[in-house]
């Protein structure tokens, strides 16, 4: 009977990963969450290492070994600002395993059914006849969908990846031409092959076209899709992954990877969402649209007329009367990794009395909970991380809202301006505090590459300079005076 | 006897993989599939539609602040297709199908294991 | 295919009923879920019909003519008062149709046996294996899951069902002596019933016994427990209904009866486990304790030494007063069905300017969101409804605190005596507003028999009437002053 | 040739029935059961455990104002046993089963519609 206690340990392992799931909903269980998930992880892997099926272990154990070290090597190793990236490889590595067991599988069933059809080749009616016996109906289907999927989520995934982390040779790349009417061919060419393999589920030279093919569309998909915008694509490839294993799923009836899949497919699509509705934008206008000003947005030379620069002492004395103080951090405290210095800056103003709260802005950065994560690290307590909506009211009592490296999501225009791009955008408030001080090397824009009139603002002073440096300097300002 | 009681099963077994206007399966009551491929790729279904609905009604209960976390928490529960590479992995001989296993073994397992261990550091702060 | 159009047809209706679920999460959408879910059943319905597993239809018919139109009378025609037994009673035949459907069906599987096996009687080992060829594992299990539970269910139900529509004779029936070993042992009996079964799935003749003692044992627990308590025992069978489905559709291998079954079984559990934390009360205490006044706990006649009694005139001049009136509805208000004079009431208030809202204890009445129903069906617009956690920090700013026959849900002493019966339980803060007027028919406890110092408070008055009668007389007054 | 085709379901059929330590079902990929009777009762489980899940994420979500409307609704959803009755009832000739699926239909009917009706009436009142 070892084979229904093996299903009962991947239904065990589809229950832990499940209550990880829910652990995740907590500051406080998250870190629980994600053992149980590993846990559930485990179980099924050594459930399936007792299977009969499984009669050589040397490739296994090999291929265990080289895994585990290489992912803890990567995962141990990165700093938090890189999370994105990595994040964005591993999924790749996922949607690669996906499409490769669905072929290992093929191959296995192609096989099979030529040695119980006596050896007679494809193409012959007894063939065709035992290999329709071997395989459950659906699997065609299943098939073609894990080598589809799976392909576009590995090809997509390390397009993904070289983006953010900006490697240099993306610039060498020659633009795609037409790259519309790539996609959308390729896209057609991916389906009717699919189809193909959905009635005759023995026909491996199609499927590995189809691997073929869809590699190139991942790519040619990610390629055009600007760097700014990949955490999207980034939770769209994960929900991607997840579908790939769900369908190979399918092709194996193995329940746990249809369960897992489902679940990883499910929180892939709704954070998309979560995303694109935070940024205003729909799903379309992220894959295939591009931002940028529109004709009828204001001009930097006109919006930015005079803006008014400070120093460090200033600020330090802004700092030293203000009885609260809002920070805003933004994708720029992550590039200069400020968050440290932020944190103590953060234990200066509260000796001194200071109230001191931080606003995060839902698409801060370039990850959702960018900037949670990058602040837990400094050690920030995240009783004073408030949430957009929370924030927003208390900002018309706030002396001093001290904005690092923030621009798109503090934009006013958002608010005020019907027709700027980034129109409808929900935003942090900080025009509305007594005083606003911007932190940012330049006046360049950010993500949306829109102006912001915020800088210009009469209650807004800008202290160009690196967002660690600058903070650095004011608490010594405020030491000093 | 011995005859009669090894035929029963047969003629259910024909029962079975005869078209559905047949009478009662045998392995399952009147509302059961009658073709068991068909019986499992329905069940594959429903229980693809019930974890589609549970990921929903859970996600969506997640905090923005945890969102990163999820991601890559996720994105390693997604490595679970390293069930599929360890059995094709496991193969007898050195056939196209254990390579394929091999490889998808250990992209997999970095997914699996990178992913999670990038997770704990991550809520690792979250902590206190 | 027919066959698989059937199956999808009843994933369809599993959707639909988790659909409906969802819908009854808001109020807006409440209506349209229950109407999903009803969808569902229709569907289910149809595609049962289509199988061709049904031969005739007269009995078919004939039964859903019946039972629709003894449904919708009764529905159509009840008071909303009387929802709780009219409830209890559906479940009842829920659970009835359970076992009678596992019975019907373990008939046919053996006569089936019985033909396969050539006309060998049960007992001979040719005709056990082809049992076993035509039962699937776990059947007898299941067979013994929905007998037992369905049976319980059917029992326990139509006792609660009595037990709320006050029937005379539950009096005149001898009281239950030595009932928790009677209990004990029935509960025992049955299993061991249970497990004979699982291991012989064509044991009809021990089937009907597990029956049998199954009904005695529903009624056995049931019959000792409190009426007060009936709600909490009525979600829990609710719950064993929808296990008694699901048991059946794994007899079955059905999935919509499985699916729907757990729906059913995880709302009735978590209903129970809510009204047992709001009662502050385990479920265990719930089935077999009593509840009553400790020896420990104070006497009513020092609690009443100086209680102040109050008129219609009085109270009127009182609200006339008044910037803000919170009402406080208790099982007095369904008892006296007072709802629409205190809509009356509420009309002139607001007419005067006043502010009214409504503190709605979770477990005020004797069903959970009893009050809702109630004031809902009274045209009072629920936004007036708070929630007790809403209303109690607002009783300091409020004027006139109006309870309308509650008692245990505004008694203070669970909030300060720690050796009274209901120590803990959360409670509304009646006490906390400048003037609290009780309206009562006498000093008679509620239902946790407990006397209650708020009555003798010296900011309470007391108005001994009906409830209704009470809020009349004050209307009048409000009018003629 | 004719033969040898009609031999190889019969084999897997063979197959299928056979102990566990057999080699590949025929419907089935490498992890599935082999025995189709245990393969339906674990996707029967499998479903249950599901759908517990998701009957407690979403009935948690429900505010105590549709508690009531709760009970009845989701006690009307437990008379989904109708479909066994239904089965039962139109059974050949005049057996027992036939009997009991009868009572059952009548049963379950009155709890079906009157609990969704019922419903109804209460939620009417929420409407506005
Ligand atoms: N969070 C997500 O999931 C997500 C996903 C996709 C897209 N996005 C988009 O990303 C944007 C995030 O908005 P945001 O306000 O956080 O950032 P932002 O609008 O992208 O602007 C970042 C600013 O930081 C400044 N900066 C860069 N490096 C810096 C450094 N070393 N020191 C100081 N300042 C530095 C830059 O100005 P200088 O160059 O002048 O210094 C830049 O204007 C939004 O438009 C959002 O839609 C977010
Ligand atoms: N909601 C649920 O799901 C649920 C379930 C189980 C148990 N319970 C229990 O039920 C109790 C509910 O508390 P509650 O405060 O709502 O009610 P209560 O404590 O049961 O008290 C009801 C009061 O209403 C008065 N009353 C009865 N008929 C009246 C009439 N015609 N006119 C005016 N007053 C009348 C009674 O006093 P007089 O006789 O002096 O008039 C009685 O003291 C709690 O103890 C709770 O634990 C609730």
């Amino acid at each position: 009977m070892t084979r229904v206690w093996i299903d009962l340990a991947y239904l065990l392992a589809s229950v832990l990963f499940i209550l990880g799931l829910k652990g995740l909903t907590k500051p406080r269980t998250a870190v629980r969450g994600n053992l149980l998930g590993a846990a559930g992880m485990l179980i099924a892997i050594v459930a399936t290492m007792v299977d009969h099926h499984v009669l050589t272990f040397g490739y296994i154990i090999a291929g265990l070994v080289l895994g585990s070290a290489a992912g803890a090597v990567l995962a141990l190793n990165i700093r938090m600002e890189a999370m994105p990236e990595m994040v964005a490889l591993f999924n790749g590595f996922g949607g690669a395993a996906s499409f490769l067991v669905a072929g290992a599988e093929m191959f296995r069933m192609v096989s099979k059914a030529w040695q119980l059809a006596g050896g007679e080749t494809a193409g012959t009616a007894r063939f065709a006849e035992t290999l329709a016996n071997l395989t459950p109906p659906g699997t065609g289907t299943a098939l073609a969908a894990s080598g589809l999927v799976g392909a576009v989520t590995f090809s997509g995934s390390l397009v993904a990846f070289a983006k953010l982390a900006e490697f240099k040779f993306l610039k060498r790349l020659p633009p795609l031409p037409q790259q519309h009417v790539v996609n959308a061919s390729l896209g057609g060419i991916c389906l009717l092959i699919g189809a193909v393999l959905a009635n005759n589920p023995g026909a491996q030279g199609w499927y590995w076209l189809l691997v073929l093919l869809a590699l190139g569309l991942g790519y040619t998909i990610t390629i055009s899709i600007g760097g700014a915008d990949m955490p999207v694509v980034i939770a769209l490839l994960n929900s991607y992954s997840g579908v790939a294993a769900a369908a190979t799923g399918f092709v194996l009836q193995n329940s746990v990877l249809i369960i897992a899949g489902s679940l990883v497919g499910a929180s892939g699509v709704i954070l998309t969402k979560i995303m694109c509705d935070a940024m205003n934008r729909s799903l379309p206008a992220v894959l295939f649209g591009t931002l940028g000003p529109k004709p009828g947005g204001p001009k930097a030379e006109e919006v930015y007329a005079h803006v008014k620069a400070t120093s460090a002492e200033e600020i330090a004395m802004l700092l030293d009367v203000a009885r609260r103080v809002v920070i805003v951090p933004g994708y720029g405290m992550a590039v200069a990794q400020a968050q440290h210095a932020v944190r103590d800056l953060t234990n200066v103003l509260q000796e001194k009395g200071v109230e001191v709260e931080f606003g995060i802005h839902p698409v801060a950065g370039r990850m959702p909970g960018h900037m949670n994560v990058l602040l837990a690290e400094a050690d920030i307590p995240y009783e004073l991380l408030k949430e957009m909506d929370e924030i927003n009211p208390t900002l018309e009592q706030t002396d001093v809202c001290l904005v690092v490296g923030a621009n798109d999501t503090v934009n006013p225009d958002a608010r005020t301006n019907p027709n700027s791009p980034i129109a409808g955008m929900p935003i942090i408030n900080a025009d509305k505090a007594r005083t606003c001080v911007i932190i940012k090397r330049s006046l360049s824009p950010g993500f949306a590459g829109i102006p912001n009139p915020l800088f210009a603002a009469e209650n807004s002073l800008m202290f160009f300079a690196d967002g660690k440096e600058a903070i650095l300097e004011i608490i010594s300002a405020l030491k000093a005076g | 006897m011995m005859l009669q009681t090894l035929a029963i099963p047969l003629v259910l077994a024909a029962e079975a993989s005869a078209a559905s206007t047949t009478a009662v399966p045998p392995v399952a009551g009147p509302t059961a599939t009658t073709d068991p491929g068909t019986a499992a790729l329905l069940a594959a279904v429903t229980i693809f539609t019930l974890a589609i609905f549970v990921g929903v009604e859970i996600i969506t209960k997640i905090p923005p602040t945890l969102h990163t976390p999820l991601m890559s928490g996720s994105n390693a529960i997604s490595g679970i297709t390293i069930v599929g590479a360890i059995l094709a992995a496991g193969g007898e001989d050195r056939t196209l199908a254990v390579w394929l296993g091999f490889f998808a073994v250990v992209l997999a397992t970095v997914n699996v294991v990178g992913g999670f261990l990038v997770t704990h550091r991550m809520l690792q702060k979250f902590r206190r």
